[in-house]
């Protein structure tokens, strides 16, 4: 499928933004510099009011985003408005695709109605979202077990679903997780939520050798920071790294200090530049680079 | 229930698991755990629980017949007592039998979240009793409005987190927590505090704490000679709520029960199941600002994903979780049970909500009239008796969820923003001077 | 007890009637109802007076194994958890058993005095619980530093009367309840708070509290096959003392009981009964000043008349009765019921006493190690157990009279004026901010 | 016995205040404005830390004296101390009496010793006060069933022991009373403690009629404050009318003024004067005026 396109010639380097922080205008800008940095696949959050999968960093960036205006429908605009010619991925929480669909609690507005459940489900998502371009999705808080109807909805629409596996992901779940994935597989490198750790954790290792007869990419992420981990991920076999933290971080920081757009997404450009090589050179140490 | 539970997810449409993969093995693990220890006993769990609940807990609490509320009503009100438990609410029920399961699935450490602070109490209470370290998530705001929990938690040991995001309530908290277990789950144990959240503990909570109405309905037999035409409980989460359901749940026949069967045989009937939610100021919304000045989930909310599973929630159009709001915090929360939701649906429970000043008022009779100070979530229940007593048939009983000694300056606060008749002159603490409570 | 006691008002040397003539008819009238309600079960009164303390109060109250103390003093412990009763301490027993006679008494009006707030807020709530107006008379200084108790009497719908003489505490709060007495004798009842005052008050609270003893010898005989070696309680006016003590008065045999009796047999053997007292921060008194910083009125008290009662009091030696002084309000007064004094003459009874310091160490201990937040009165008792379980035998009954919500102010301030490494930190309130508890 | 005489020829005016209210000097004064006055006999009131019988006023009074350093062995100097020619009556509670005998205990300070039961009970006290002249006794929390080892030492040193009789005091009661008491009989006109009030109990006409047997003087006190009221009083029969709260309003309210000394004892002289004056004319309206 699709997304698997961008893992083909080299290692991917997959970073992550929440779409609309600060703000729309300089989110994109910002999203750009990414692109232009070397970003093979790039995953916009958009943004859930109940982040129980995200650490602190990109949390505070959902406030920013939800604080400047970001809804399902701004997303939609943003992609839209975006001038990138990478693949791009939805991260966001199951609870808006689900409501997308519920066109009766959409228009309601005052009481709430009581019986509004949703009779379409994520169907009208997936369908809006392959419109503006987006070519899969990733969803924390959606397990194998939970996935059918998006999963559906995405084959319909050519969309990939990602998953998530977990350090502890193991037996008949990573059976199932097998089935459903396409695109690329997100390798949680660590326990934890999102954040950017100092080192490379060994569970790594063990996760890509459990995942080592799977037939998607497999993308490392959770704690990436630097260059050199980017190199140490993709040497232990990794596909592609996943960066999202370490990168919003810095539009907090920009933010925060008042920097000029442009300030920050150079920082940005630099970073993905840096982490990009650093999977480059990866890969070139590899013991056997066979790849997928 | 049957040991199927612990292998089935969902209420209908309801519940299922939608929690980060980090956590899938842990409930899995922890579907594993209730299956055994709890629905077949293994290694004795169900006899220490019910003996803990007993010696440590306090319990039975009584099903005291309300002699001034019947005679008020023309109604038998029966109490049941679950003030009286210790720690003072419902909420340990839940906390000692997750404690001790952690115990038996070799946890070493124990975390929970906590709005009003009740179920943190809880929480820290079984989590000394049976030495286990225990750390509460609470959200800054609630810190700040219910500091005797606090206090408590602190005294019995537990390390308190503030959560600083968002609002500050146990919305945040709960997020939080589940973070902290995504990055400790291998020896920590998430003790959730309601019927809320992935499965298992949707049933799992329900199962710890059906002994209120395992207790009520035998209690209620045995002083009535057959069952109660109602149980009314308040609603939040709905852990007591359902707590005070389970056992009559199958009692759904066609015809009231309260035509009393003067023979031995057991009682049959229907018994009607009505879940008081938090009215708030209003059921309005505010789209714009993301606000429901209310948390009556089960009679306004919609459909959706929250905290691992699918219910019924206060959500805008897009999906966004609203702040809920109520004189109570222990109602306080934008979900429900998934298992409140299905039986809603399937028209087994009546949802009904009760607004703040009818909260207040009853608040003050309960206490004026049977001496029984009610905490605040408990005092919804009683302001649907007072408005709706016609409905309910000729015997009801009200789960009395927990104290209200925590409520105090709430209350007080409320009351003095309000012109309730009822409420008593407080000035004599003005006119004497000294601090806060 | 016999139903001669309703006509002897002595305990050897202790006790009496010295009270102002306008009184006599009163407690003359009194001791009639005391003999033919309590002791001859009139009317059926003992039995009502029973089935509302199950059903109203939550009794029976577990008689608990204390796994963490027992495991510290290689002792086992048992916890006879009074904390658990409604309202929060023992005090329940006797505030609804009068209220209750006044009831058959045919009263109209109830009156009682209060120190810590917790007999008040009892009294407040059986009066609510059985409909009849009550006034508290609570000293100026108390009801600043007791203020959560003050809001639960209000709230329950009792007048709270602010006694202004004095120092404004317990002592100032009875001579003014009895002035009260004294101008409406005909159509009042005066609860007093505990086994003191003048006949019958010391013996029927005894009776009233003797729940506890009758409760706790069963349950002990059923968890560990015997009596125990010691019962161990704190003692202010000594109600929660004597309640506790009474059924094992007469297991007075020359050895200790531990060795259980395998047999069916009725248990037999010696039970030590150790009263301890509030030894505050000093036990040397301030002859000049009249404040014994202390209330060890048993061990170190001189018999003298207090209260329309002769019994052991501090006091200067002119007669005048001085100031007492403890951690815990409900300890804080310069005389003890009668009958522990004989008692203790009687060498039937142990006095001793726990400082302020040593009190306040073993309420964070019995927290932390049990999840049982005990009041300060209560942590007195525990605070004797650290220092001296190696005396108690085998088997201890601890008996807990009440919880420590109402203390968690004190206990915060007082923990911060001390070095104590037990203490949690408190920090968590301060960064959080807000106002008082 | 002596106190009887004080209400041989006309009704007696007993008037109550405490020794040392506000202070040692000015109470000597004020007593002795009371004898100036026209009393026959005067309760002395030596003050006890917790006065259960009496109101507010009388309270006030004793915390005042209290305060000011009175002790028993100072009261024993005040009574020596007093220039007055009319017999006194030492109204106190029994702690102090009981107590006084307590040589032990007496000589103890710093930590107190626990096992100093009096051993002599009332004897050394009533001997002390029969030394410095007193003439009897008002203990208002010893009732006649406890008043045994009190009435002895008073029979061993020739004082009166008065008790007081209470609106609800009756049948075997007051058989025990009549057998014990001597002097005079104080009738407590009201359920209640001491303090002024503004009428006349129709309680005291049902107790003197109760007392008509007996053969001591009735005296009537709680709430007299006026001439008129005295002469009500004895009008209804009694022999004698007891003020105490009126006159100690008067010492109240001049230490509270600051007044001089001689202005208060004016006061006080001039409404003793008052209430001697409408007892007498009480006496001379009753119907038959047989005086026992
Ligand atoms: C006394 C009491 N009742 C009810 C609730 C609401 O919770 P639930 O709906 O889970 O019973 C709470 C929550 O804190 C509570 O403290
Ligand atoms: C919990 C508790 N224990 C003990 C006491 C002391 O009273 P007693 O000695 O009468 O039991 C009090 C008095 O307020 C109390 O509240």
């Amino acid at each position: 499928m699709g997304l698997e396109r961008a893992f083909a010639d080299e290692p991917a380097f997959v970073p992550y933004l929440a779409a609309g922080d600060p703000n729309y205008e300089d989110s994109l800008a910002y999203v750009e510099a990414l692109a232009e940095g070397g970003a093979d696949v790039i995953e916009l959050g958009l943004p859930f009011s109940e982040p129980i999968a995200e650490g602190k960093t990109i949390q505070d960036a959902i406030v920013r985003s939800l604080e400047s205006g970001m809804t399902p429908d701004r997303f939609f605009e943003f992609v839209e408005d975006l001038d990138v010619d990478v693949p791009l991925v939805c991260m966001t929480y199951y609870n808006l695709i689900y409501q997308y669909g519920d066109s009766e609690s959409r228009s309601d507005s005052g009481t709430a109605s009581g019986d509004t459940a949703s009779q379409e489900g994520p169907r009208p998502f997936v369908e809006k979202a392959a419109e503006v371009g987006i070519e899969g999705f990733v969803v924390p808080d959606l397990p194998a077990e939970e996935a059918g109807p998006l999963r559906e909805a995405c084959d319909e629409f050519g969309l990939d679903l990602v998953f998530i596996v977990a350090p502890t992901t193991r037996g008949d779940r990573l059976e199932r997780m097998m089935e459903q994935v396409s695109g690329y597989v997100y390798v949680q490198a660590r326990l934890g939520v999102t954040g950017a750790r100092d080192d490379v954790d060994d569970a790594t290792e063990a996760s890509l050798a459990r995942l080592s007869d799977w037939d998607v990419p497999k993308a490392v992420g959770f704690g990436i920071k630097t260059g050199e981990h980017a190199e140490e991920i993709v040497a232990a076999g990794a596909d592609g790294v996943i960066v999202g933290s370490a990168l919003v971080d810095i539009v907090a920081e920009g933010h925060e200090d008042g920097d000029s757009t442009e300030a920050v997404a150079d920082r940005l450009e630099s970073l993905a530049r840096e982490l990009k090589q650093g999977a480059v050179r990866g890969a070139q140490e590899r013991p056997q680079p066979e790849r997928t | 229930m049957s040991t199927d539970d612990a292998h089935d997810p969902k209420f209908g449409e309801y519940g299922g698991q939608y929690v980060p993969e980090a956590l899938m093995p842990a409930i899995e693990e922890l579907a594993d755990a209730y299956g055994r220890y709890v629905l077949e006993n293994e290694d004795g769990f169900m006899d220490e629980f019910r003996e803990r609940l007993a010696d440590f807990g306090g319990r039975p609490t009584p099903l005291q017949y309300a002699e001034q509320l019947s005679a008020r009503y023309d109604t038998d009100v029966y109490l049941k007592r679950e003030d009286l438990l210790h720690g003072g609410a419902h909420k340990l029920n839940n906390a000692l039998g997750q404690v001790l399961l952690a115990k038996y699935m070799g946890k070493e450490r124990i975390i929970a979240e906590t709005g009003a602070g009740q179920h943190g109490t809880a929480t820290a209470m079984a989590a000394a009793h049976l030495d286990m370290p225990c750390e509460i998530y609470m959200g800054e705001t609630d810190i700040a409005r219910q500091r005797p929990n606090v206090f408590r938690m602190r005294i019995n040991g537990a390390e308190v987190n503030p959560v600083t995001v968002g609002r500050g309530t146990l919305k945040e908290a709960i997020s939080e927590t589940m973070r902290d277990w995504a990055t400790t789950v291998e020896n920590t144990h998430y003790v959730i505090g309601s019927i809320v959240g992935p499965h298992p503990f949707p049933k799992m909570v329900r199962d710890f704490q059906a002994v209120i109405s395992e207790e009520a309905r035998e209690q209620a037999i045995e002083k009535t000679g057959g069952l109660p035409d109602s149980v009314v409980a308040c609603a939040g989460g709905g852990s007591n709520t359902m707590g005070a359901f389970a056992e009559f749940v199958s009692d759904d026949g066609a015809e009231r029960s309260s035509a009393k069967n003067p023979s031995g045989d057991e009682p049959r009937g229907r018994v009607d199941l009505v879940a008081v939610e938090a009215g708030g100021s209003s059921l309005t919304v505010d789209e714009e600002k993301g606000v429901a000045p209310n948390s009556a989930t089960l009679s306004t909310g919609d459909e959706g994903v929250l905290h691992g599973a699918r219910t019924k929630l206060l959500q805008d159009s897009d999906g966004q979780i609203m702040e809920s709001h109520s004189v109570s915090a222990g109602l306080d929360y934008a979900g429900v049970g998934p298992e409140l939701a299905h039986l809603v649906d399937e028209g087994r429970v009546t949802p009904v909500n009760v607004d703040d000043d009818a909260a207040l008022e009853a608040f003050h009779r309960l206490s004026q009239d049977e001496g029984v100070i009610p905490a605040l979530e408990t005092a919804h229940a009683f302001g649907y008796l007072e408005e709706n007593h016609d409905e309910l048939g000729d015997t009801v009983v009200v789960n009395v969820s927990g104290r209200g000694d925590k409520d105090l300056e709430t209350v007080i606060e409320e009351t003095s923003k309000r012109d309730l008749d009822i409420a008593p002159d407080m000035s004599i603490l003005n006119r004497v001077g000294g601090g806060g409570i």
